[in-house]
């Protein structure tokens, strides 16, 4: 098992380092051909490393019980020293939380992979930014399975140049300017962020004398004030940049519309995940009293992000704009759900990340399928009747339109119930009332996330075709864009189905 | 060919829901749960079951499914493998909401029915209020569904289960009792179009006229009642509840009956007719007895036949006329051209009228007849709600009458009276009126469309009567006076040629507007706002830092002048200063 | 005689010396400023080496350090002005400023030849 | 009993190099028969035996402890002049492989025609011999004299090319020096004339015996001794001679200047706050956190807009040394060292890139890089990885991992504000990077640098490459030199 693990953590940065050391005449086909291969072979090993025992090791009662072989949840442990100068290891592990976005992240490169044979940005250097999503991933996946906190920090950082290159290289090509600024917000902020979270890190380890994370988890740091809860302030907004909670959030519309397809159908299905997943794997077990003490402003933050984020796509006029924005919405939701600390509420966390992660991602592949149709982004330039135009992208865009909205019986829904639900009954040491404001406030935004997703059909699906002329270029759902959203599309109903199978994963937690 | 295999599905599946009901029939009742998952305490999954209910809701959702779809096979030609496809989805969202042991499960269904809806009404998407219609219609029901969802999290946690079957009122604290079923009530008042979030039904109109059946007759506004009648219990257990739930209807029923008087096209008069008539089913619920309940669910099931009767009607004559406003539909009644070309049209829209109205003998007679009966017992009990019901279905009674009257007449029959009379229909060209347009090619619709309408027409009489008829005689002789003193005004002010509609039906009290100006212009506002703030504020200070740094920057090149005494002065003045620093620090 | 004579002289000489640096142009008479400042030391030294008295002299054999440091300083600073003399005509330290931040124009970061390969 | 003792080992490096020195300038001097070309060679070899020798020592001898010029003490243990210990190992380490990359690239055909070889390479040896005496000093005297040993040949490596910027940038590096020596001796003075040694364990032990009327007096002489060593490494306010020297001076000098002479700085500094001058607690380390803070922010936001490849290293170079402060304000020896190590390599590899281009296109601007990757992927790829050791961002784990343990070492000593400070500041030294990462990743407007390599610049610049590559594998060897 540990050896599928690290096979999948070496794999992509080993098939990324041979495609820079290979000639860049290879032809961007087959480097493309190279990274599907190389990110299959990734997604494999990651379903063969799929847990099969439930529960989360935080809550295993005592020390003893985790490690009795074979009730240990943890699973494929690779635990070696690193620096033991600064205490740091290189401690990997999976269990069933990290599990499904792991999942996750190689699904989705690998979709951007095999969509990258065909439809790759028009600046070329096609080998170059498969070479990149490789070493993004391997960063990602790594963030989701280490157990130490530097460890997981490094990893955290590891995505920053390539991402911020995919940006400014192969971004918007009409607004050189744009995407420079872009990338450079995204990478100062993120790592202005993550050098906050260190620090916050480093407190841990001054009270708690270790950067094990399952040591940590099994005897946290606690109380709720003084030191922990600023090592919590400080992972929090570090962390909260990265998810991107509001008011941090403005380095991310920016960033979305600017990178190409790829980028950012990674940066908003997997990257963002990286800030939730580090409050719900670190801040809440290994800080729970600091973080109890944190939570209503948490909360009350994420609501804030719900709303505005939702009031802000009301009046977007970028298509990847707005769903850039909703991802601000839709983060919002999983940090409120963190921030109830309720079985609910993290349960509904976890679930609404790997959805939007799907949804999203399938998102921005219709964004980018439309923008490049169209040579803009801009939804006054595209026009409107698309279900005239490019009937089965309209279509596929409504269907996800009502999935990001969270329409019951899709991937959407679950997560945002379970969010709901938990914010109705957080955790007992939370102020109830405060969180049953915050639950009708963000059941507000649902209502505000459904009107800003049908503004945009209207706006670009619907509308009269005779005063929108098809473009001659504009050519319906090609091959390969199918064969790269089915497993999306799939997903999505499918966990909107049946969203026993990833809770059932969880157990209590 | 992908189109023809959804019009089969389409209807092979609405065929298989009428023959589930038949199986189910008699069958005794029963629950099923499966792919259940816990989250702490809670089990979340989907749940189905099998009473009477079930098995009555499935035959009229099944029978009215089959009937839309068959018709469409004739009405639509454009874009007909989504449709039928969506239409489909819709009747199985439905059945899923009427086979559901599990609130979530329900949920789903409920909410699909919305999407679904959604996507219907925008049918014609080329159409500006199609689209604007069709919006409202999800956004509202969708601000209803939070209340519902919310009103799930209370009772479900209340009862520490979310099976219905399982739900029971003596568990919940009478607190947590009320507020569920109120919050339960805002999904419901959506769902069905209820005061206050009724303005969405019209405006879906621009629908197809099949799409609009099903939404009327069987599915999404009906699946309001049912959840009620379905957790009959929990809610007649909370007398608030009822009582908010009486206020609402009998409001309801009122107003919607005032706006169908005043509506000035088929579809908006039977739009209006449908709020109006579901509420008296929720004023018929919101009487807390067996005998409302049953009431209503029979009214449900008639209301089912006739007024999906009357939209299919509709349909034709929008298919066959191009349009089904007044002012068109007049200008084909010269010599009688528009029920003599449309002969059966005529006859079973006459009849679900006359069902609709109440007129003795039809369904509808008899189903409305049993919720005054309802009422008045629980009138006579010494019940203010059963009054206030017993009053405004009366009432309603005779503007329901009035406005069937009033538009039989001015749809197929031409005023005997001068053009030009108050309020009569006029073009904007005066002359219009007395062009007949061309009538040779009005054909009646193809055997496709007529059948359902036959069938429709057939259940909206014989309806009345498979419950066995056992009437009230002091009752129904009020309700046939009340449909006389609705009908002869609206017969009076025809052959008069006059149509005096107030300002205020016609605008239907300006609620549109209103919620226009309330909710949707400061949203509007807000998001413009918040843009500005990312922009300004947000924004402001990350490019201000930004520029913050730059300036700096450049202020540190302009102190690097090169001459060697500057720096010298500056280490000595920074000697100075740090020594100072430290002291205070250190101090 | 009070330790705070000498202290106080010492004190005088460095502070002339640090404004003959500060406020004189000429390089040469920034060396000679230096020098006063390095005497000043001395003169520290000494006085707390024969305050002190600790037996090893510490004060005066740092002194005599200072002295031999001082001269390779000057030598070391009298060809280096030698050099500047050389190449600009002139002693004069502030005058000597080739190399200060050059304004240049802000050369527009994106000038790129169109964004296509 | 003998009045001093010495074990030789202790100064067997200064002793061997300090003779190499003298005998790099007689053959240069005196071997006037052969050609440029051997005699380049020769010295070239020669210097790098010496290093190696030196290194090799080191390694051999890093755990023991070796004592010279030392004299029983009044009180306590002996009091000694110089010391070889693992932190001096450590230091030398880190000296001498920043001269072995100097030396490497000024190997033949890399140094400009117009410099003379001996004198460069005996200046460089004399320099080295001043840096690793700073690196085991343990009085003042000798801190003195090893910062003067170190600082003198300095300057007359700055105007070795005899030119008009050379010697203007030779003239501020000697004036400023000058003032901080005069400034650090009057500190001594003080410093002397309070406690009465010179010994810097002497002089820790009875500072903090002090009475409080003297201790202001200590303090003000301690803040002279600290600002004497912020001119060396160029620490704000004390930093204004330092970009227009490093302009100045040809970019082998310059690469010197800022790895052997600024860490010679870093190595003095280290000695004297952790050997008690700057107890723990003392506002002594509050000036150093201070000139910290204030060195990063100010290094980092000038180098934000430069457009001179060597401008913008030398700002950063000043961000980098108020990195380095930071731990050293808290006397976190294995930090600072670890921190050396790596900023030495990736700015003697860095350094090589940026004499490669500027051999080619002596402009020296930023966008003389533009569309490198393309070009000369090998020289792009290296110099990206540089800065991005620099930047502290993987996949430079190097300076990841050293930027980390100065996080460790500053919020171990509870100095919350500095780090902040830092945490701001890594972000800013991203800016700086990336602007240049993003010049190399750009379209040039004209045609791209493209030459063929020297062959010692390649062997030097990959190898600085391996071995920050090395590093940020396995960072645990940045923290093993110092124990």
């Amino acid at each position: 098992m540990s050896a599928i693990l690290l096979g999948i953590l070496a794999l992509p940065i080993l098939a990324a380092l041979a495609l820079w050391a290979i000639p860049a005449s290879i032809g961007d086909r087959l480097a493309a051909m190279y990274g599907s291969v190389i990110s299959g072979l990734v997604l494999i090993g990651s379903l063969l490393l799929w847990p099969r025992s439930e529960g989360w090791f935080a809550y295993v009662p005592s020390q003893d019980q985790l490690l009795r072989e074979g009730s240990r949840p943890l699973q494929a442990v690779t635990d070696v020293p690193w620096i033991p100068a600064l205490g740091v290891r290189f401690h990997v592990a999976v269990d069933s939380i990290s599990m499904p976005l792991i999942v996750l992240t190689a699904l989705l490169t690998f979709v951007c992979c095999l969509y990258s044979l065909k439809i790759t940005p028009r600046i070329g250097r096609t080998r170059s930014l498969i070479a990149l999503l490789l070493v993004i991933e391997a960063g990602v996946i790594g963030a989701f399975s280490s157990m130490d906190l530097v460890l997981f920090f490094v990893c955290f950082e590891i995505v920053l140049i390539p991402m911020w290159l995919v940006i400014d290289i192969w971004g918007d090509d009409h607004d050189p300017v744009g995407r420079k600024r872009a990338a450079n917000t995204f990478v100062l902020m993120t790592v202005l962020g993550s050098a906050l979270m260190l620090l916050g890190f480093l407190l841990v380890y001054r009270q708690a004398g270790t950067f094990d994370l399952v040591q940590l988890t099994n005897s946290p740091v606690l109380g709720g004030h003084g030191v922990p809860l600023a090592a919590a302030l400080l992972i929090a907004v570090g962390l909260a940049v990265k998810v991107p909670l509001w008011p941090l959030h403005i380095w991310l519309p920016d960033a979305h519309a600017k990178a190409p397809t790829v980028g950012s159908v990674l940066l908003a299905g997997v990257l963002l995940k990286l800030g939730t997943y580090g409050l719900i794997r670190i801040l809440v077990p290994v800080l729970p009293d600091a973080t109890a003490t944190m939570a209503p402003y948490l909360a009350g933050f994420a609501t804030v992000a719900i709303i505005a984020g939702s009031l802000a796509c009301l009046a977007q006029t970028d298509v990847k704009r707005l769903i850039a924005y909703s991802s601000v919405g839709h983060m919002g939701f999983i940090v409120l759900g963190i921030s109830t600390l309720s079985q609910a509420g993290l349960h509904g966390a976890l679930f609404a990340n790997i959805a939007h992660g799907i949804i999203t991602g399938l998102l921005f592949f219709l964004a980018g399928a439309i923008k490049d149709r169209h040579d803009t982004s801009d939804l006054r330039t595209i026009g409107r009747a698309l279900y005239a135009r490019l009937p089965r992208i309209g279509g596929l865009l409504t269907f996800a339109s009502l999935a990001s909205l969270g329409l019951p019986g899709l991937a959407g829904f679950w997560g945002e119930m379970l969010v709901l639900l938990g914010a109705y009954r957080p955790a007992d040491s939370l102020p109830r009332t405060t969180y049953l404001v915050f639950m009708v406030i963000a059941g507000l935004g649902t209502v505000l996330t459904a009107a800003y997703f049908l503004r945009l059909v209207r706006n670009l699906c619907q509308g009269d075709p005779a005063e929108n002329p098809a473009s001659a270029f504009a050519v319906d759902l090609s091959r390969i864009e199918l064969i790269t959203w089915a497993p999306l599309i799939t997903l999505t109903v499918l966990l909107g189905v049946w969203p026993g199978l990833l809770l059932h994963q969880w157990g209590t937690l | 060919m992908i189109a023809t295999a959804w019009r089969v599905a389409g209807v092979g599946f609405s065929l298989l829901v009428v023959l589930a009901a038949g199986l189910l029939y008699g069958v005794s009742p029963d629950q099923a749960a499966f792919l259940n998952s816990s989250v702490g305490d809670l089990t979340i999954g989907f749940a189905v079951r099998t009473d009477d209910l079930t098995v009555l809701m499935l035959a009229v959702v099944g029978v009215i499914a089959t009937c839309v779809q068959v018709y469409s096979l004739g009405y639509l030609h454009q874009r007909a493998a989504s449709y039928h496809a969506l239409v489909t989805l819709f009747t199985a969202a439905m059945v899923t909401v009427v086979i559901s042991d599990s609130l979530f499960f329900l949920l789903i269904g409920w909410e699909v029915m919305g999407a679904c809806s959604y996507l219907l009404i925008g049918h014609y998407w080329e159409r500006r209020d199609a689209r604007s219609g069709a919006i409202k219609a999800f956004l509202m029901t969708r601000l209803g569904d939070v209340g519902f969802l919310f009103g799930i999290f209370v009772l479900g946690l209340g009862a520490g289960t979310f099976r219905i079957s399982e739900l029971d009122p003596a568990a919940i604290s009478p607190g947590l009792l009320t507020g569920g079923t109120l919050l339960l009530l805002v999904g419901v008042v959506g769902k069905s179009a209820q005061v206050p979030l009724q303005t969405w039904l019209p405006d879906a109109m621009p629908g197809p006229s099949p799409v609009s059946a099903l939404i009327h007759a069987a599915t999404m506004v009906a699946a309001g009642v049912f959840l009620i009648a379905r957790l009959y219990d929990v809610f007649s257990a909370s007398q608030t509840t009822m009582t908010v739930l009486a206020v609402v209807a009998c409001v309801t029923m009122l107003f919607a009956a005032l706006c169908a008087m005043a509506a000035v096209e088929v579809k908006r008069v039977l739009a209006w007719s449908t709020v109006s008539q579901l509420a008296i089913m929720f004023s018929a619920l919101s009487l807390g007895t067996t005998a409302g309940r049953h009431a209503a669910l029979f009214h449900l099931v008639t209301h089912a036949a006739f007024k999906g009767l009357l939209f299919l009607c509709a349909g034709v004559l929008l298919h066959q006329v191009g349009s089904a406003a007044f002012v068109v539909l007049r200008r084909y009644t010269r010599r009688g051209r528009l029920r003599k070309a449309l002969r059966v049209t005529f006859v079973t829209m006459t009849i679900g009228l006359a069902s609709l109205a109440g007129v003795p003998g039809f369904a509808g007679f008899f189903s409305k007849d049993t919720v005054i009966e309802a009422a008045w017992h629980h009138a006579r009990d010494g019940s203010v709600v059963g009054w206030i019901v017993l009053v405004s279905v009366c009432l309603t009674a005779a503007f329901t009458a009035f406005y069937c009257m009033r538009m039989w007449l001015w749809v197929f029959f031409r005023t005997p009276a001068l053009a030009g009379a108050l309020g009569a229909f006029e073009d904007e060209n005066a002359t219009a009126d007395l062009d007949e347009p061309d009538t040779s090619k009005l054909r009646d619709a193809p055997w496709v469309m007529l059948a359902p309408l036959v069938l429709l027409a057939f259940a909206a009489i014989a309806l009345g009567y498979v419950d066995g008829v056992h009437l009230d005689w002091v009752i129904a002789s009020v309700s046939t006076v009340l449909v006389l003193l609705g009908a002869l005004p609206a017969y009076s002010l025809w052959s008069r040629g006059a149509d005096p509609r107030p300002v205020l039906l016609e605008r239907e009290f300006g609620v549109g507007t209103a919620y226009h100006v309330m909710f949707v212009v400061p949203v509007q506002l807000l998001a413009k706002l918040t843009v500005a703030g990312d922009r300004d504020v947000i924004g402001g200070y990350v490019r201000g830092a930004g520029r913050a740094g730059t300036l700096a920057s450049q202020g540190f090149r302009k102190l690097q002048t090169g001459n060697v005494q500057t720096y010298l002065t500056a280490a000595v003045v920074g000697v100075v200063a740090l020594a100072v620093l430290a002291g205070v620090i250190g101090s | 005689m009070p330790l705070i004579l000498p202290l106080l002289l010492a004190v005088v000489l460095f502070c002339i010396g640090v404004y003959g640096v500060l406020a004189r142009r000429n390089a040469i008479t920034l060396l000679m400023s230096f020098e006063l400042m390095l005497n000043a030391v001395n003169l520290n030294l000494i006085a707390f080496d024969a305050w002190r008295v600790d037996g090893l002299a510490t004060g005066q054999t740092l002194a005599v350090f200072v002295i031999t440091l001082a001269a390779a300083e000057i030598g070391l600073g009298l060809a280096i002005v030698l050099l500047l003399f050389r190449g600009h005509g002139h002693v004069d330290a502030d005058a000597a400023r080739d190399l200060a931040e050059q304004e240049r124009q802000e050369t527009p970061e994106l000038q790129e030849k169109g964004a296509a390969t | 009993m003998t009045l001093t003792w010495t074990d030789w080992q202790a100064i067997a490096v200064p002793l061997v190099l300090a003779v190499g020195a003298v005998a790099v300038l007689l053959i240069d001097s005196f071997w006037r028969s052969a050609s440029v070309q051997l005699r380049h060679t020769v010295v070239t070899l020669l210097t790098v035996a010496l290093i190696l020798f030196g290194l090799v020592f080191v390694w051999a001898q890093r755990d023991d402890f070796k004592p010279a010029f030392c004299r029983p003490a009044v009180e306590g243990p002996a009091e000694c002049s110089l010391v070889f210990e693992p932190l001096t190992a450590g230091l030398w380490a880190v000296l001498l492989i920043g001269a072995l990359g100097v030396v490497g690239l000024s190997a033949y055909r890399l140094l400009s025609a117009d410099v003379p070889v001996g004198e460069y390479h005996f200046l460089l040896l004399s320099a080295l011999v001043g840096a690793t005496v700073l690196a085991g000093a343990r009085d003042l005297a000798t801190v003195v004299i090893g910062l003067e040993v170190v600082s003198l040949p300095s300057f007359a490596m700055v105007a070795l090319r005899r030119d008009r910027r050379g010697s203007e940038g030779a003239l501020k590096a000697f004036l400023v020096s000058v003032l901080s020596t005069a400034v650090m001796l009057f500190g001594i003075s003080y410093l002397y004339g309070v406690t009465g040694s010179l010994y810097l364990s002497t002089i820790a032990n009875r500072l903090s015996g002090l009475d409080p009327e003297l201790r202001r007096v200590a303090f003000a002489a301690g803040l002279f001794v600290i600002v004497g060593f912020g001119f060396k490494i160029a620490a704000v306010p004390f930093h204004g001679w330092l970009p227009d020297t490093y302009v100045g001076a040809p970019v082998e000098v310059t690469a010197f200047l800022a790895v052997v002479s600024k860490s010679a700085g870093v190595a003095g500094l280290l000695v004297l706050v952790t050997s008690g001058v700057a107890p723990s607690g003392s506002e002594l380390r509050t000036v150093v956190a201070i000139l910290a803070a204030l060195t990063m922010t100010v290094g980092n936001l000038a180098a934000l807009r430069q457009q001179e490849a060597v401008r913008l290293l030398a700002w950063s170079s000043i961000g980098q040394v108020g990195f380095l402060l930071a731990p050293l304000a808290v006397g976190d020896a294995q930090a600072v060292v670890g921190y050396l190590a790596a900023y030495v390599v990736v700015t003697v590899g860095a350094f090589g890139a940026v004499a490669v281009v500027q051999r080619h296109r002596p402009g020296g601007l930023l966008t003389d890089y533009r569309g490198m990757v393309r070009s000369e992927p090998g020289l792009a790829g290296a110099l990206i990885f540089f800065l991005v050791v620099l930047a502290g961002l993987p996949p430079g784990l190097a300076g990841l991992f050293t930027k980390f343990a100065a996080f460790q070492a500053v919020i171990d000593a509870h100095l919350g504000w500095l780090a902040i400070v830092m945490a701001i500041n890594v972000m800013i030294g991203l800016a700086v990077y990336l602007r240049w990462v993003a010049e190399l990743f750009r379209l040039p407007a004209e045609d791209p640098f493209s030459v063929d390599i020297e062959s010692p610049a390649v062997a030097m610049i990959s190898l600085c490459a391996a071995t920050a590559a090395v590093l940020s594998i396995l960072p645990s060897t940045l923290f093993s030199l110092a124990i």
